[in-house]
């Protein structure tokens, strides 16, 4: 039980949260096939496989580096639209920590609100239409009301609101992305970016419960 | 449930790269490789011109990168299969391509597309190069007329790609070509038919399920829902919804000039395609709207999938002049 | 057993006339209907030129009314779906192209449509019109290369198609186009590999039989037998196969050129194609052999059959010069 | 059981070929799909269907010309190896019948061989490579053996013999045709041209066993 994360840790769970990831694309392609074009899976591994290549090639200096390095890796190995997002939501993150040796679970609240807004602004949706949003804004609220608790407590409390976000998404009608023509019809399936959210919490927060 | 279809590759994760290294053979020299990068670039780019950088999702093949040549785009960026490129890809196409008088993004008009375009153009403003963005929203069944700009782009891409290459190799500034290809953008409306799924190669699955007696008009090229689901149609009677569709969306007049598009989405006969031609001849006759230039053809596949689009462009002189200059490319070539 | 493709057509025992009646439309005022009879030509034949009369068997469509236009076919008899035109077709269709030259039937060598030129030819005779007959054989799994005559006709048709167009508008009698593209078909080597069935409209079945998992080594243009059914193999392998039937058909040397030609039968993804064919130029590049020009698209399909094939033309300069010239027409068009 | 026939009843023995045949298209379809290219059927009753229609549109004259337009509607609606074959053998057989009011067995036999020999030359085929011929050859020679016995013995006879030569195209190797490439692989299939042939023969015998 981690209250407080080194860049060691930072680095470990995020290998983590890359291994974890890649071994459930299956989830994420068969989510993706049902609302959208059925390459979120492939597409969330090429960026993480990335991200462990980029750790081996260069190892962090720091925390920030090390958000900023998935950030980027994801960026430009997973490609479309979840590469945009995910990638913008490590780097834009990854700012709130220069600088800082550790990061406790304040910081992880900053690390997803900042994430959000970057990624609010990038993709242009709100809350509601069945987006990786619907996951990561909750989380990030969740965050905020224990940030006192330290990193192992916020990330259970981000996980768990991110899954409760994704059970929520099942009740949107899709307005953006490749569901949106679905209409109705997008109705009773999960997001698939927003069960990408839960799941690289849910890593997360298994990390920090074990280290 | 379908099968994986069987597929001629190697490695399912090396796709995109191995079809670049190919794609760039298959053009015996008149394009090249943007070294490091998923992108092309022509090696006979002219010194001075409006650049116009196409793209986007791989495996609708010979959309995009198939579309790189003379008076068709000066360079394409290529993600992996139906993923946007990433912006790294994006920006080393565009420096690549440009010659100092701009460069045009044209692409689909998808959310993947969208950021990932947006974000290459924000850095290559930090770089000083002047970049504008059309964006391709053709698919008359993805949103009513109020929400065009919630379309997304389908085969109306090979018109659009048409006339930005004639008009930038005219047209000496960035902003006149912009100009030119959003009137065309303006008049141009598809819908598709489909008939049975394609499917990504790395995950083998379909794209989506059609029972074996049904059909899905105005499914978009990687899926997405249509307009309705309905059982197997008669030619004449698909023609006739698709027309219909299209029709009603532009305001056409008889009298009216258009371009004909008729796009295989991939395991389509040119046969059935021909005979929906016949069909849709005798509704634009009826219609007293004529007929300009007729491409029936396989330009934005999506894999294995059968079915096809039907694109009509309202034409005045302007566009019929650049839709009419020849043009050469390995995916479209005509005199 | 696989079950019967589902096709947008309207009555199966009318898809060849309306196939036809769209296809004229489709050239926008290019080619016209031979009156009464399944055959087309050109609208702007010259005057006095040697006429390059071609045809087959429907169903392969562009194959071959698609390849009728400038520098290509000057007219084309068609048959119902897989079978030869009758007699009385190719007739009003020479009759049609004839500008007092002489008439030079190309086609694929096949029993039905030997018979059936062969018929029309010595009608054409008796009211003195002069025929010449080239056979296309360029299959090299049909038969061994001491029985060449007995080969079949596959996508090699298409650079047979454009050498005579090139040829037939520049040179002034009928011997010396027949000189051009003989020498042009004792250089042509084509191969396929066939990865799912086709099926005919009107009987609704799969011309073939295939597992899942496998896949047929020269497989012919109807599903005749190739030379080995195996399990399917990466891209790579199979390009070594068809690549090694082919190089040691001919004698193919260091520092020769050539054409190369990759065409889907049908549902095949141009994305596999250029994976194939950027292995095929690794091996032609072992072997010190060049290439001229490159085609990969869709040419001649079997419905949708899935598979494609490989062609190698060997060129000297005069078939460089016919190859290159410009050509237009609706299934084929390059600058 | 007639030992000879008129025009009205060859006229009729034709008609009623043509209706037994397009009845039994899916035989010839399924043939052909075994070993050639699965059009056979469809193309034999394209052939059948103009012949009706030319009968109802220009009653033939005579005895010659109703063979001559059997042979004249399968040419041109057939298409393919078929409608050559076909063709030739009704066209071509059709002038020993020139100027006869009724013909008997001995016609029928000389209709057999003038029709095998205008098809031996078109198609430059011999007996053994799995083709019509290897219908039409045993039952020109079976006809000719009970030439002088009447129509209804002699078509008898040719049929059965026609049927038989079906049985043997099943041992031979195809060397030419659409089954060519096959080699060894056509062993076993019966040819599909030979059944149109033994078709057309027992149509011809059941209708003068009735007659
Ligand atoms: N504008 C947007 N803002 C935020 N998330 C988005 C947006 N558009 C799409 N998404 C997310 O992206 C996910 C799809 O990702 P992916 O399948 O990788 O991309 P693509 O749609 O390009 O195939 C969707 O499930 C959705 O959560
Ligand atoms: N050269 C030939 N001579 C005689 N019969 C032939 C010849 N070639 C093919 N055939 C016959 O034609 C039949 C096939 O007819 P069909 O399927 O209509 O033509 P196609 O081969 O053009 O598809 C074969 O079964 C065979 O009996
Ligand atoms: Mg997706
Ligand atoms: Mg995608
Ligand atoms: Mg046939
Ligand atoms: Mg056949």
């Amino acid at each position: 039980m981690a209250a407080t994360l080194e860049k060691d840790d930072v680095v470990a769970m995020l290998r983590h949260v890359s291994e974890r990831l890649i071994a459930q694309v299956d989830i994420l392609t068969d989510a993706d096939l049902a609302i959208g074009d059925g390459d979120h899976g492939i597409g969330m591994q090429r960026g993480f496989e990335g991200t462990l290549e980029s750790f081996d090639a260069t190892p962090p200096e720091n925390i920030e580096a090390a958000f900023k390095a998935m950030g980027t890796a994801i960026l430009s190995k997973t490609g479309g639209a979840a590469g945009a997002i995910f990638g913008t939501l490590f780097r834009a993150g990854s700012k709130v920590t220069a600088g800082k040796e550790t990061i406790g679970g304040a910081d992880i609240a900053a690390f997803l609100e900042t994430g959000l807004e970057a990624v609010l602004k990038r993709g242009g949706v709100t809350e509601g239409q069945k987006t990786i949003i619907d996951g990561l804004a909750p989380a990030a609220r969740a965050a905020r009301a224990k940030e006192a608790e330290g990193a192992d407590a916020v990330l259970s409390a981000a996980a768990d609101a991110a899954v409760a976000g994704v059970e929520a998404t099942k009740g949107m009608v899709a307005t953006t992305g490749k569901a949106r023509s679905l209409g109705e019809r997008s109705l009773g399936h999960p997001d698939p970016g927003a069960i990408s959210v839960s799941l690289i919490l849910k890593a997360m927060q298994d990390f920090a419960a074990r280290a | 449930m379908a099968k994986a279809a069987k597929k001629i590759i190697n490695d399912p994760k090396k796709v995109v790269a191995e079809m670049l290294d190919g794609l760039v053979l298959a053009n015996d020299g008149r394009i090249a490789r943007v070294p490091g990068h998923a992108a092309i670039v022509r090696t006979d780019l002219p010194e001075s011109k409006v650049a116009v950088l196409i793209g986007g999702g791989s495996g609708h093949e010979p959309l995009f990168h198939g579309f790189v040549g003379r008076n068709m785009g000066d360079g394409a960026a290529c993600g992996q299969v139906f993923a946007a490129p990433s912006p790294d890809i994006i920006v080393a196409a565009a420096k690549a391509v440009h010659r100092g008088k701009g460069v045009l993004f044209l692409y689909g008009n998808y959310a993947g597309d969208t950021m990932n375009f947006d974000m290459a153009a924000e850095l290559l403003e930090d770089e000083d190069i002047e970049v504008r963005t059309v964006r391709i929203a053709d698919d008359v069944a993805a949103a009513p007329p109020e929400r065009k700009y919630d379309r997304r782009g389908i085969a109306g891409d090979l018109l659009m790609i048409k006339i930005a290459g004639g008009a930038a190799s005219e047209l000496e500034t960035l902003d006149d070509v912009v100009r030119v290809v959003e009137k065309a953008g303006d008049n141009v409306r598809s819908i598709g038919v489909a008939v049975s799924a394609g499917s990504i190669p790395e995950t083998g699955k379909p794209t989506f399920e059609l029972a074996d007696d049904e059909i899905e008009i105005g499914m978009g090229a990687h899926g997405e829902a249509g307009v309705s689901r309905q059982k197997l149609l008669p030619a004449d009677a698909v023609a006739d919804q698709l027309m219909d569709k299209i029709l009603n969306d532009l305001p056409f007049q008889s009298g009216d000039e258009v371009a004909l598009l008729i796009n295989n989405l991939g395991a389509t006969t040119m046969m059935e395609m021909l005979i929906v031609n016949r069909r849709i001849r005798q509704i634009l006759d009826e219609r007293g709207i004529k007929v300009h230039r007729t491409d029936v053809g396989t330009w934005l596949t999506v894999q294995e999938m059968a079915g096809f689009s039907v694109t009509l462009m309202k034409l005045d002189d302007e566009l019929k002049r650049y839709l009419d200059m020849p043009a050469e490319s390995l995916g479209y070539s005509r005199m």
